[in-house]
């Protein structure tokens, strides 16, 4: 197997991932689980943080400082405002149990 | 990158699946949050033993942590009413962040194959265009510019020009990689953004937040691309494809197709249709008829709606209910899933109140029940209860399902005004004889609902 | 990437699609489903292909064509019997709009 | 390999998931199947040009066509009540195909690398175990031997036994591969498969079937490993995942646990109980009566079950069922999840009879019909329709959800005797003083009924 058509095959199997494990979901969830795939996407913070400790030059490793807290930002806040989202839903016991039976 | 630096990124993506695949079910959706979190934690960890270099490695940890520590604060300060601009916010932020390490990348001439140079110049775009687009969502949910649709002089045109130029200079940047072009390529995103989203009304923004937030996470995909980074591949690629299938539904939810919403048709219709309003006879009445009519009742349904939000008389409402049921009455409220200007709106603003949750009945539960309920309390509610999505096919909100309110035997709407809702079309039932209308603020009202009740 | 990592990954990320892709499945289609994913494995001919024509010596080959043999009862036979049970069951135009309806 | 090839194995391996994803709704199952055959086409003709050796092409290309030719005309002249073990039959052979290709790489020495090795000896343990369990459940539905669970006198700690032996030989094969090691291995494999499959009820076969396809999928997966071929590993994990998945979807659909299957522990307790014949009254009819009940209802429910297919029934019920529509009765099927011996067995018996789709309602749907209905027939069921589920907590199928049968007016059963169901346990309702019984196999009852009805 090529590494690019590894990557590719990885690639298409995320998508199927992606979409098969949201498309169950209640109207109610939407705007939790739109944030909590925002906090996800945040992990291009380790992306910063490999572009900056390579970096040699002044003005990449600002860019890249910037974009480690621009990151940081996104992954921390994003799963902290899920779950404070997420204290108002407390769960309900019915609306399992009415998947299960389907 | 040895072995287990692998296994971590590994079992970091393993985390993020589980991760939306717990937000997908309200039973275990804080628990699939706190797996999405342990996922970047391990995935954090283990980046710094990736032999990656050690340059600048006291700057890195600051840096995270400040990032870490502004997230927290700002998640931990916003009112629950402002999360969904602060969701646009953060999903802003990780664009830019997408895109600078793509800028970083080309600068360190990581274009040395075509198809790494192409991902970095995709990366930029979406990246700039996710971040402008974000900003301007936030700007208007949070009201410092107006969430009403902009509408700029020959807008469409503008907009597709510079869709246009982006892609030239996005193609001819692959051809001849030089930094100028970059810089002029990342403005022309920048503006495309701000050019996508101005046209968009306030209300349909949650859509776009959506829409911007699978073009992160596909801007982050193509920057795993371009690091050799599988983690990233991963967890931008299930964010892209969840975040497509989560705009389609949230679009579907409120019941018209996505491209009115991005090209702001809909919003356009609305705005010139809410001036609209016809001299038929209603019937009005006050605080203590209303009270009287609930009181006297033995099955209530309260559909609360965008005006409950609006008022901030959740609380208000929270205690008309407990009054009733002290008095025996049964009282229950129906949530429709595209009540308020977010999904789940209602949910967490009668959450908010306390209101307990087995009292919140969804749509499907509580629709057979009208028909055998006295009265029926609408606060600040509209499109969602207007028979007009069942009958009227010119109705922009035709097909969308409604609750059942006109089955009940009274309906009392609380308003202000005859102004129509977010759709901007007139509501049958207001003009239905079974209808009594309370105008006024819902807060106000429902204090004088209450007082009345009191002495009822 | 080092291969090893990137066949794991594809193998985590397939175990996913593979789970979530049937897991809404009516009742009525368990046998159909079965059979189809029975078809599925029959790919294992390919292997047999593989083996057999790389093969050198009498008695691997004839291993390797009873491999192919199996491989492509299984494979043709399992597509074959699942469309003949597939055809019992004429779309109800029913089931699927309730299903969007959630 | 070149890009081309793998490119093309990787579009064989996305139509396979479209192929599952389609196979799991009842609109897209049969294109999803067509998916699945064109993605096995691209792989096949593309291992052609992968640069394998050319040795052996025109036995290779002989053996294929003499393959799918066997698989197309047992599958063309198959009964629709023999399918369940052809199907058992093909799993088998792919699991046996599975095992020969690790064979043959342990004979090329395929185990240079510990994994490797690993993933070979798996293949061979479980493509084996797969292939004999799957014979002996052929064997068992086709009747070629006892369908009833066969005990060995201190069977469970022969099978323990042979398991170990086998995960000992197993082990011992990796540390030192050596070739009449291999064979001892393979023996005990397909020693414990018999052994795994022997003690379970014919009736359960599906359910095992189910399994033993997860496990040739798992050996594909693994025998891909060997072979360093991608496709082989994506499709054989799906089919691994999915089948279990599947699997323990089926035994919750028949309301017990995948463990007592496959301990027998549920059949063997059926087994005991079949004898117990109380002599309660019940009240029984003659073909006559049943005509006049049925010929002067206003609503009838057919609800077919084990019996029907025993008896091959299915075309004069429609017959019946003609009848009555002709008279201005509305008749409908109602279909129980688990009726009958694999599911979907109802339908498939009832197409087959040309029972037009709509007439045929599923379980959820047809359960509030009961309570206005004035006599639901039941051919041959029983455990679907008895109310022990609902109220017997120490009965087998307590919790199984059945069809409510016993909410309408009258109720008739056509059964041979008394005799309980596939749980073996007593059926309250036959009981009732609703309820009528006309004894006898049910295709000669339903004659007669339908001769009386034509004379009533
Ligand atoms: N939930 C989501 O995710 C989402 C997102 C975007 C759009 N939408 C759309 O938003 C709409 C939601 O329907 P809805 O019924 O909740 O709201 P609506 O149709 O927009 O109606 C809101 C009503 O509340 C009244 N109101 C406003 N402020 C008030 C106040 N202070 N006191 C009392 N009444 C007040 C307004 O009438 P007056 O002005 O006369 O008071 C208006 O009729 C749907 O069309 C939906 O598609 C939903
Ligand atoms: N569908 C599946 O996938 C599947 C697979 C495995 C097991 N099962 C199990 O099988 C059972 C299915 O329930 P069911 O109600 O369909 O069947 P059942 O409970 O097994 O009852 C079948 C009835 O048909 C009668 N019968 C047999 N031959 C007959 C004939 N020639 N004429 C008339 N009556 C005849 C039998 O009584 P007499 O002997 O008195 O005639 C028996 O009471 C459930 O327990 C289910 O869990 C289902």
């Amino acid at each position: 197997m090529s590494p690019e058509i590894g990557l590719l095959t990885i690639f298409i199997l995320s998508i199927f991932v992606g979409f098969e494990v949201v498309s169950k979901v209640s109207t109610v969830l939407h705007t939790p689980l739109m944030s909590g795939a925002n906090a996800i996407h945040g992990i291009v913070l380790i992306g910063g943080i490999i572009v900056t400790a390579q970096s040699e030059s002044v003005g990449v490793t600002i860019l890249g400082v910037i974009a480690i807290l621009l990151g940081a930002i996104n992954l921390v806040g994003g799963f902290v405002v899920t779950d404070r989202m997420l204290e108002m839903f407390k769960p309900r016991a019915k609306t399992p149990a009415k998947e299960d039976s389907r | 990158m040895s072995v287990w630096v692998q296994l971590a990124y590994l079992i970091a993506a393993i985390l993020f699946i589980l991760a939306l695949k717990g937000l997908s079910s309200p039973k275990n959706a804080r628990n699939g949050n706190l797996l999405g979190a342990l996922g970047a934690l391990v995935a954090t960890v283990a980046v710094f033993f990736s032999g990656i270099g050690t340059n600048n490695l006291p700057v890195i940890l600051i840096a995270i942590a400040v990032g870490s520590v502004v997230g927290i604060i700002a998640s931990r300060r916003v009112k629950m009413t402002a999360m969904p601009q602060l969701v646009a916010l953060f999903n802003g932020v990780g664009g830019g962040a997408a895109a600078l390490i793509s800028v970083i990348e080309f600068l360190h001439g990581g274009g040395e194959s075509i198809p790494a140079l192409i991902a970095t110049v995709f990366t930029v775009v979406i990246g700039a265009i996710s971040f402008s687009g974000s900003i301007i969502t936030f700007l208007k949910l949070q009201e410092l510019m107006t969430s009403r649709p902009v509408v700029i002089p020959a807008g469409r045109w503008v907009t597709i020009l510079v869709a246009v130029l982006t892609v030239v200079a996005a193609v001819w940047l692959v051809i001849s990689p030089m930094t100028w072009l970059l810089i002029v390529l990342l403005v022309l995103a920048l503006f495309f953004g701000v050019l996508f989203v101005l046209p968009v009304g306030g209300a349909d923004v949650p859509i776009v937040i959506s829409l911007l937030n699978a073009f992160t996470g596909l801007s982050v995909a193509a920057s795993g691309y371009v690091l050799d980074n599988v983690l990233l591949i991963v967890a931008g690629t299930l964010v892209g494809a969840s975040g497509t299938v989560l705009t389609s539904l949230m679009a579907k939810a409120m019941g018209r197709p996505l491209t009115s919403t991005l090209f702001g048709a809909f919003s356009a219709k609305a705005v010139t249709a809410a001036g609209s309003g016809e001299d038929r006879p209603v019937r009005s009445a006050g605080p203590n008829d209303v009270a009287i009519m609930l009181g006297f009742a033995s099955k209530v349904i309260l559909v609360p709606g965008y005006g409950l939000a609006v008022a901030q008389a959740q609380s208000t409402l929270r205690e008309l209910a407990d009054l009733l049921t002290e008095r025996g009455v049964t009282v229950d409220y129906a949530i429709h899933p595209v009540a308020g200007r977010m999904p789940g709106h209602m949910n967490v603003l009668l959450a908010e109140a306390s209101v307990p949750y087995e009292q919140l009945k969804e749509m499907d539960e509580i629709n057979p029940e009208f028909s055998s309920t006295d009265v029926v309390l609408v606060v600040g509610a509209n499109d969602v209860v207007n028979p007009a999505a069942r009958s009227d096919k010119s109705a922009p909100i035709y097909g969308m399902p409604i609750l059942d309110v006109d089955a009940a035997h009274q309906v009392v709407f609380l308003k202000r005004s005859m102004r129509p809702g977010f759709a901007g079309i007139e509501n049958e039932l207001l003009f239905d004889p079974k209808t009594t209308l309370l105008f006024g603020d819902a807060k106000d009202s429902l204090t004088k609902v209450v007082a009345a009740l009191k002495t009822t």
